[in-house]
């Protein structure tokens, strides 16, 4: 039970990440497809805090001189979860674009139907 | 037959995640760089939020990469629906007006939200949040208006020429660091001045509320084009 | 700056300049040509018995590129040199109504730059780069006049390409055990190297050289090559350009590999990769010589002579006697010769008939074009090796080293070649020049004096090296003695060896004084009247004009024996490899199915198969 | 007494060739019940024709045929006669062998410009005809050379002397049975005589031949006979010291001829060839094989 | 000595500044880009000498490498840089008329900042920032596939884009086990600390992080999207990105295994890799019929094929490498720029509708031949010292499952002759109808550059050749670049 504990972290980012990876594979329709993607971005982001998180720690913020800094989560992976998110969503908004394109050139967002580049 | 052979290859993946992550045990990993943030990061930068001394003091070229990277997306965007738009014609849809409360209601939170958009990226450096934060709430407050009152639509050169104009303010100020500073492209050549008052950790404000304005009028752009692109 | 950069520098910028000159007027063109290749001929025969060697780039890595010049370096330069300046001459006219002509004279002289190149280059490197020149401008010649000649110029580059990644696989692992690629050292050097890997040289370079000189299962481009190249350009393509293959035989065995000094020892693998290469030389004489037979195109026809005499080379160099190798040289020179003739007898034929070579639709043009008929049948003469040309000679010498070598069976197939060449070629001279004369010829006029004077030149040079061998044989004497071998005993009039000689002058005084006796008698016999063609015994019936061609199926009972067994399976094998890869390049793309869920599928399959292979056997 | 040789020896060659023409006009037709014309008729026939006006198709038909006459000259003086052997010491068998071709190509070139058909047919009847047996011949021609070793016959003529005639020596027995089997077809007698026989398409070649002509291509016949007889003598019955005994053993190898002459039926030109290369080529091939594993 | 870091903030400054300079006037923001890469090319240029005694690092924002993010810039990222530079300033005086129609400014940023990207991720040392580059990179290659908003452009952009997204997933959840186990970003910081780890734990990172950047640099599983990516693409582009996109990606994925990992014997399975994207897109083009979608092809082969050169990872192979890296880049633009000019006439990509066009466009027919004589290996040309030198260096190491696959490559260079020649022969010896107009000048200037930079290379490949072993020496030893970075 403890293994499931203390790891819960971890198992729901990896969860997260292989769930969006298997509709990215197993679905047809574009949307899904996208929000597949957008789900693994999330489990990613959740990954890389997970990766800095001290056992009860507290945000690296000084708001007051007082506050001691032997508790606080490591800020690294913090900073690089910011840069994460605003690409997953410039990504997102770009295939988003793609797909508003898409449907007005192919009538369909069935990516089985969206074959006409291929050997 | 497709997803059976999809979720083996997904388990095998994950066996393998499992096997290296055996060696990363959470919640105690040591990172002596992340230390050395904490202990020296106010004293480097002048900035109590050590997230944002990483962020803009330390790490200040990935985020511009970031800002390059939101840039980029939001061109791309505008080309993509620019490229499809002008080849079939302009159909104006008619919508019917919102509702007055809607309508009154959003005219009033706009200002609010506003505000405490700059509020977050103007003390990006003291409390959480920042640049990024900040811009996106700018731009739910535009996201705000469009939906509630239908035909209210910002100039489309004014979001554009914040947008550069804070993409130069950060660059900028990147080069007058390797001028005037100590010769190195976004080091910190304002003086830090006190802890925690507003005027503090010397570049750092100053590229964050760039940022902040620069993130505010990409998204709103985006959201504009959208929205055009749904009439 | 020694001859030789001279000679390159002048043949190469010469290339440009004819394509620019040609841009301003064509007559300009066309006399900066011919005195071009006129000096070339001058300034290599300058260069007659001179050796050296002078380094004259290092750009390349630092690997010294050098030029050498020694006795076969320099036969095969004044062989090259003097054909290709023929040639332009014989194209002047015949290229005349032709569209981008300029085109076609710097492709002319980037592969006579090319071969002089190849000649004269003094490492194997400098050797690779003029060869790949030469063979990308052979390409652009042979597909020069569209239509099937596209094909036939992309078989072509298929197979000098394979032959030329094989050389560079052989010259790049000389490089890297020996460090360096001048022949020179390199002959010093490979005498140590072990049999296996000398026969690994050989094979390699034999395939790279076997292409280009279209030994028997590497011969399939030529056929096609010969007859869609632009005549002129064939000529010097048969003549002198499938000669470098020999060329290359030559410099590998005898000068990289230095066989001279051991051949014939027990257990040494050269003389087991030679005793193959004349194998596969004696099969190269017989079985194209048997499809020439076959051929009603006259162009074709003289191509699988190109191949079966090429037969003969292979099989003289191969067989390691100094008499042999003499013989094998003296017969490329020959056959060099005679080729170009009888390619420029059918060239004035197509000039006058509007490009018709079917052997089936012409016939009776000796009495509009003698020039072109001397000139055919010296050159059938030769090509048969009818005494007292030039052919016969070197011919006599491969039979005496066969026969003394003790390999008759060889000297069968050798022999029996002739034979078949006698049959074809007959066929060839008969169909074009004897028999009735068409309608539609009635009028054609002569060959314009251009193209009359190459052939009278190389006809008459067939019965000067026939009648007195002793002239180029005394080069070739030198090439044999640089080789390691003992020099011959040549003199002006032929060869004395142990077992039997040949004098050419008793011979050609016999013959002579033979035909002068027999006119004689023929002349003290009644007078006799000239008739028409038309004119002629049929008994009773009359002789119908113009309406059936009694030149078609010639040989007609001999095909139907041996025909079955002709077919060129060399050939067929080739195109199905060919079909084969296209249709496996066509599954193979197969495997980029569209849906880009596959597409992620694979991303997912290459991590996944990475993880479980090292989960499973962790081999890292 | 060299420059009397050169001289005499083709003339000796053209008389006895003449000779056998008659002589085997004569023997045919005592085979036949009847007298048959004089020995000397084809001498008087070539004095007849010589006289006769006739037809000419142009230069090439002219040289052709003399060049072809020449070129059977020049053999005589190869060939060794007995002791007689003007040059033979400056060309071997390789010059005697192709010094044959030249005798057809120039027959060929001439018939070939007369433009008849039936001569065009002739040609490629008597080409098939030749290539039949030239195979093997070769193999024959190159059991012996690989046999004694040399390219050049007066040393077989004289290796003969002491080993005994080559027909009988013991690797050579094969060869010369194939020699046997294909001397018809080299002598152009009847089983395979389809290439100039006058009942074939107006006797092929010669159909233009008229006069002047005519007299040459019989000459340039009689000629081949000889040759075709002296250089079997010469190869498989060891020659002979003078030219005497020479003419005798040509006398038995012509009767021999004549014989097989007399009783054949003319072979198709394609049955010809089909027994030309079936059972004498297998004995000669056969024969190679025995000299090249007994020889080396 | 001028601080490379400009090579990235000034055309970062100027992309910013294009809305501003196109409000001011319409004419001008064509020739930003020509201007930025002049810069970069010019700045390039003068820092060779500097940088052949030593590296260069840059410590951005003053702080001491592991703690803040450095720029390395050793020969190899300099010769990046430096091609990166010259092929983006050839192409964008080659789309100054190229592109005329559609969102022409947003094009020009998009394309400026491209190049950033790509020379961000060449020089940056920091692990994050190079994923940042990165999708700099990828992102703006995503839009400029669908510049034209035609049915093939959207279509291979959605595929590109989503594989790619896929791509950068896997290199982020690299990266962060590599901080899970190091806890630095610092590439030469990793390196130093690389063998206090087992190695067992360290493949699936690494496995990630090579997967990722295999995407982007075409090997062979993971480059699906890129035949329909490089032919529905506007010519320009499509040359960017066969000549510099997939090159940086796969000096990115060199970067990771040679220098931060540097496990030594995974090298032979990246020459099997290599082997396997040579044949499969040799094979591939040999049955296209598509003049674009078989130059792309023929860019997997060739990657694969300097995949194989680096991976044997001795200082001449990889010289080797590099050179036709370098051959490559320039040739493959070379074919992509005149087959643009030349499907712009013949209006349809089809090989066949090519034919006869040695007579209408003469000197772009001429282009694409000594591009393809080069790419092909032909003595004069750029080609032959690339293969010269990989094939040499292969030999040298003497073992035999290398000689095989040296036969192997040998062979598919038999299979490029085939496609590229029959290419030839339909420019020049079919006949097809058609006026004769000649590429505008600005083109013309472009393909006349590169036609005289591939014989200068081919002709005298020496001076090139020694700056690319110190290049190659700087991927190679590892500990240089530890000791240079944290010294």
């Amino acid at each position: 039970m403890s293994f499931l504990q203390n790891n819960i972290y971890y198992i729901g980012a990896f969860g997260l990440i292989l769930i969006g990876l298997l509709i990215v594979l197993v679905k047809h329709n574009l949307i899904k497809v996208i929000i597949g993607l957008s789900i693994m971005d999330t489990g990613i982001n959740l990954f890389l805090i997970a990766i800095g998180y001290l056992r009860n720690g507290t945000a690296p913020i000084f708001s007051s001189p007082e506050v001691e800094s032997v508790l606080m989560v490591d800020p690294v992976p913090q900073a690089l979860v910011l840069t994460a998110i605003v690409i997953g969503v410039a990504v997102l908004a770009l295939a988003l674009s793609l797909a508003i394109r898409l449907y007005k050139h192919f009538g369909t967002l069935d990516l089985r139907k969206i074959k006409e580049l291929k050997w | 037959m497709r997803s059976v052979f999809s979720l083996i290859l997904l388990v095998v993946i994950g066996a393998g995640v499992v096997f290296t992550l055996s060696s990363i045990p959470f919640g105690s990993t040591s990172s002596d760089v992340g230390e050395y943030y904490i202990d020296s990061g106010r004293a480097d930068t002048g900035a109590t939020n050590i997230v944002t001394s990483v962020v803009v003091g330390y790490r200040a070229f990935d985020t511009l990469g970031e800002v390059t990277v939101l840039f980029v997306a939001a061109i791309g965007l505008g080309a993509i629906l620019a490229a499809g738009r002008e080849n079939e014609e302009k159909k104006k849809a008619e919508w019917e007006p919102a509702s007055l409360v809607l309508y009154t209601g959003c005219r009033f939170l706009f200002p609010l939200i506003l505000l405490f958009g700059a509020y977050v990226f103007i003390h990006g450096h003291l409390t959480p949040g920042g640049g990024f934060q900040g811009g996106a709430i700018i731009a739910s407050a535009f996201l705000m208006v469009y939906l509630g009152c239908r035909k209210k639509r910002i100039s489309k050169t004014w979001a554009r020429n914040t947008e550069s104009i804070s993409g130069l303010v950060f660059v900028v100020t990147g080069l007058t660091g390797l001028a005037v500073g100590g010769h190195y492209f976004l080091s910190n050549f304002l003086p830090e001045g006190t802890l925690n008052t507003l005027f503090s950790a010397g570049i750092i404000p100053i590229i964050y509320i760039a940022i902040g304005l620069k993130v505010g009028s990409e998204l709103t752009g985006v959201i504009d084009d959208l929205i055009e692109e749904s009439e | 700056m020694t001859g030789m950069e001279i000679l390159l520098l002048v043949a190469f910028g010469g290339v440009m300049l004819t394509y620019i000159l040609g841009r301003i007027s064509s007559s300009l063109r066309n006399t900066f040509a011919v005195v071009l290749s006129l000096v070339l001929v001058v300034i290599i025969a300058l260069m007659y018995d001179k050796t050296g060697e002078t380094i004259f780039y290092r750009g390349f890595f630092g690997i010294p590129m050098s030029f050498r010049i020694d006795a076969l370096s320099w036969l095969f330069a004044m062989a090259t040199s003097v054909l290709g300046c023929l040639s332009v001459i014989f194209s002047l006219s015949y290229m005349s109504d032709r569209k981008n002509i300029s085109f076609y004279y710097s492709m002319l002289f980037l592969v006579n730059a090319g071969m002089l190149g190849v000649v004269f280059s003094g490492d194997l490197l400098s050797f690779f780069i003029f060869w790949e020149i030469m063979s990308w401008s052979t390409f652009l010649l042979i597909s020069f006049n569209r239509g099937p000649a596209v094909a036939a110029g992309l078989k072509y580059i298929i197979m000098s390409i394979i032959g030329s990644m094989a050389m560079l696989a052989g010259t790049i692992s000389l490089y890297t055990n020996y460090g360096t690629l001048n022949i020179a050292d390199l002959s010093h050097l490979t005498v140590s190297a072990s049999p296996g890997y000398q026969l690994f040289l050989l094979i390699i370079f034999g395939v790279a050289f076997g292409i280009k000189n279209a030994v028997m299962p590497l011969h399939t481009w030529l056929p096609d090559a010969y007859t869609e190249a632009p005549s002129p350009f064939s000529a010097v393509l048969s003549g002198m350009l499938t000669r470098m293959g020999i060329y290359g035989f030559l410099l590998i065995i005898y000068v990289v590999v230095g066989a001279a000094r051991f051949l014939h020892a027990a257990d040494s693998t050269v003389s087991s990769f030679n005793y193959v290469l004349a194998w596969l030389g004696a099969i190269t004489i017989v079985i194209p010589t048997f499809i020439a037979m076959l051929q009603n195109d006259a162009k074709r026809l003289l191509a699988w002579h190109g191949i079966g005499q090429g037969g003969y080379m292979i099989l003289g160099i191969a067989f390691g006697t100094n008499m042999g190798v003499a013989g094998g040289i003296f017969h490329t020179l020959n056959h060099a010769i005679y080729i170009v003739l009888l390619f420029m007898s059918v060239a004035a034929i197509q000039y006058r008939t509007g490009g018709v070579r079917d052997l089936n639709s012409l016939g009776g043009l000796i009495k509009k074009m003698p020039v072109a008929f001397i000139g055919a049948l010296l050159g059938i003469c030769g090509l048969i090796g009818v005494p007292l040309t030039n052919g016969f000679v070197s011919k006599w010498m491969i039979y005496k080293t066969l026969i003394s070598g003790r390999a008759p069976f060889l000297a069968f197939a050798a022999l029996i070649g002739s034979w078949g060449t006698i049959l074809s070629v007959y066929k060839f001279l008969h169909n074009i020049f004897l028999g009735q004369l068409p309608e539609k010829y009635r009028d054609i006029k002569q060959s314009p004096f251009n193209m009359k004077l190459p052939i009278i030149v190389l006809s008459s040079t067939i019965l000067l090296f026939g009648i007195l061998p002793g002239l180029p044989l005394r080069v070739i004497n030198k090439i044999v003695v640089s080789f390691g071998f003992d020099s011959l005993n040549i003199s002006l009039w032929g060869i004395v060896s142990e077992s039997g000689m040949l004098n050419t002058i008793n011979l050609f005084a016999a013959i002579l004084a033979g035909l002068i006796a027999v006119w004689l008698f023929f002349r003290i016999g009644a007078r006799t009247i000239p008739v028409k063609q038309d004119d002629n015994y049929a008994a009773g019936a009359a002789v119908p004009r113009d309406r059936y061609s009694y030149t078609a199926k010639y040989y007609d009972p001999l095909f139907r024996m041996i025909s079955p067994y002709l077919k060129d399976i060399f050939n067929t094998f080739y195109m199905k490899i060919a079909d084969l890869t296209g249709y496996l390049s066509n599954g193979i793309r197969k495997i980029y199915t569209g849906y880009v869920g596959n597409y992620v599928m694979y991303i997912v399959l290459f991590i996944s198969l990475m993880i479980f292979v090292q989960m499973k056997w962790s081999p890292w | 007494m060299h420059i009397i040789e050169l001289i005499f020896s083709p003339l000796l060659a053209l008389l006895i060739g003449v000779f056998f023409l008659g002589l085997a006009r004569k023997v045919m037709a005592r085979i036949q019940w009847r007298y048959g014309p004089p020995v000397t008729q084809p001498l008087i026939d070539i004095i007849r024709l010589l006289s006769q006006k006739s037809a000419s198709h142009g230069v090439a038909f002219n040289i052709g045929l003399v060049m072809s006459l020449a070129g059977s000259l020049v053999i005589t003086l190869f060939l060794p006669f007995g002791k007689i052997a003007p040059m033979s010491n400056s060309g071997g068998m390789l010059v005697i062998l192709y010094l044959m071709l030249i005798g057809p190509l120039g027959m060929a070139i001439s018939s070939g410009e007369s433009a008849n058909p039936n001569a065009s047919i002739g040609i490629s009847r008597k080409l098939l005809l030749a290539m039949g047996y030239e195979l093997p011949f070769l193999l024959v021609v190159l059991a012996l050379m690989t046999a004694y070793n040399t390219t050049s016959i007066t040393e077989i003529v004289s290796l003969q002397r002491d080993t005994g005639w080559s027909m009988f020596t013991f690797p050579l027995v094969l060869s010369g049975i194939a020699y046997l089997l294909i001397l018809p077809a080299m002598l152009g007698v009847r089983p395979f005589e389809v290439v100039n026989a006058p009942q074939e398409i107006s006797s092929g070649p010669l159909v233009e031949y008229g006069g002047p002509y005519l007299a040459l291509a019989t000459l340039q016949h009689a000629l081949a006979f000889f040759i075709g007889i002296s250089l079997f003598v010469n190869l498989m019955w060891g020659g002979a010291a003078n030219p005497v005994i020479f003419f005798l053993k040509m006398l038995v190898v012509f009767f021999l001829g004549i014989f097989v002459n007399a009783v054949f039926p003319r072979l198709r030109i394609d049955q010809a060839i089909r027994y030309l290369w079936r059972w004498p080529s297998l004995i000669a091939f056969a024969g190679l094989i025995l000299v090249c594993v007994t020889g080396s | 000595m001028v601080n490379p870091v400009l090579l990235i903030a000034v055309p970062l400054g100027l992309a910013f500044m294009v809305p501003l300079i196109d409000s001011a006037s319409r004419k001008l923001t064509r020739f930003v880009p020509v201007a930025a890469l002049m810069f970069n090319l010019i700045l390039c240029i003068r820092l060779i000498p500097a940088v052949l005694e030593n590296p260069i690092v840059i410590n951005l924002g003053g702080f001491t490498p592991p703690f803040g993010i450095n720029l390395f810039v050793g020969p190899l990222g300099l010769l990046f840089a430096g091609l990166i530079s010259l092929a983006g300033l050839v192409v964008s005086i080659y789309s100054l008329s190229y592109i005329k129609n559609g969102p022409v400014v947003k094009y020009h940023m998009l394309y400026m900042l491209l190049l950033t990207g790509a020379t961000g991720v060449v020089l940056t040392g920091d692990l994050f920032n190079l994923f940042v580059f990165f999708e700099i990179l990828c992102i703006s290659s995503y839009a400029l596939v669908a510049y034209h908003g035609d049915r093939a452009g959207i279509e291979s952009s959605i595929k590109y884009l989503i594989q790619g997204t896929v791509g950068s997933g896997l290199l982020l959840i690299g990266i962060g086990f590599i901080y899970g186990i190091f806890g630095t970003l610092n590439m030469a910081d990793i390196a130093m600390k690389i063998a206090t780890v087992e190695q067992s734990t360290l493949f699936v990172p690494m496995i990630l992080m090579v997967a990722g950047l295999g995407v982007e640099s075409a090997i062979f599983p993971l480059n699906a999207w890129l035949p329909d990516a490089h032919s529905s693409a506007p010519s320009s582009i499509s040359a960017i990105l066969s000549g510099i996109a997939i090159e940086v990606g796969l000096y990115a994925v060199a970067r990771i295994v040679f220098t931060v990992f540097g496990i030594s014997d995974i090298y032979l399975f990246f020459a099997f890799l290599g082997i396997l994207t040579l044949l499969i897109g040799e094979m591939c083009a040999f049955a296209q019929s598509n003049i674009k979608r078989m130059l792309a092809y023929s860019s997997i082969g060739q990657i694969g094929l300097i995949l194989f050169a680096l991976a044997l990872a001795t200082n001449n192979t990889v010289t080797g490498g590099l050179f036709q890296l370098v051959n490559h880049t320039i040739s493959k633009g070379l074919l992509f720029l005149s087959a643009g000019y030349m499907i712009y006439r013949s209006g349809s990509m089809e090989i066949s509708s090519l034919n006869g066009m040695g007579k209408r466009m003469p000197l772009t027919s001429l282009a694409f031949t000594v591009g393809a004589f080069s790419l092909v290996g032909l003595p004069p040309f750029a080609g032959f010292p690339g293969k010269f030198l990989i094939v040499s260096g292969a030999l040298l190491k003497g073992q035999m499952v290398i000689n095989i696959l040296v036969g192997l490559v040998l062979l598919s260079t038999v299979i490029e002759g085939t496609y590229f020649f029959r290419v030839i022969q339909a420019l020049y010896f079919k006949d097809g109808n058609g006026e004769r107009k000649r590429a505008p000048a600005t083109a013309v200037t472009a393909m006349i550059t590169l036609m005289i930079l591939i014989v200068a290379l081919g002709v005298y490949p020496k001076f090139l050749a020694d700056f690319l072993s110190s290049a190659s020496s700087d991927l190679l030893d590892k500990m240089s670049y530890v000791g240079s970075v944290l010294k």
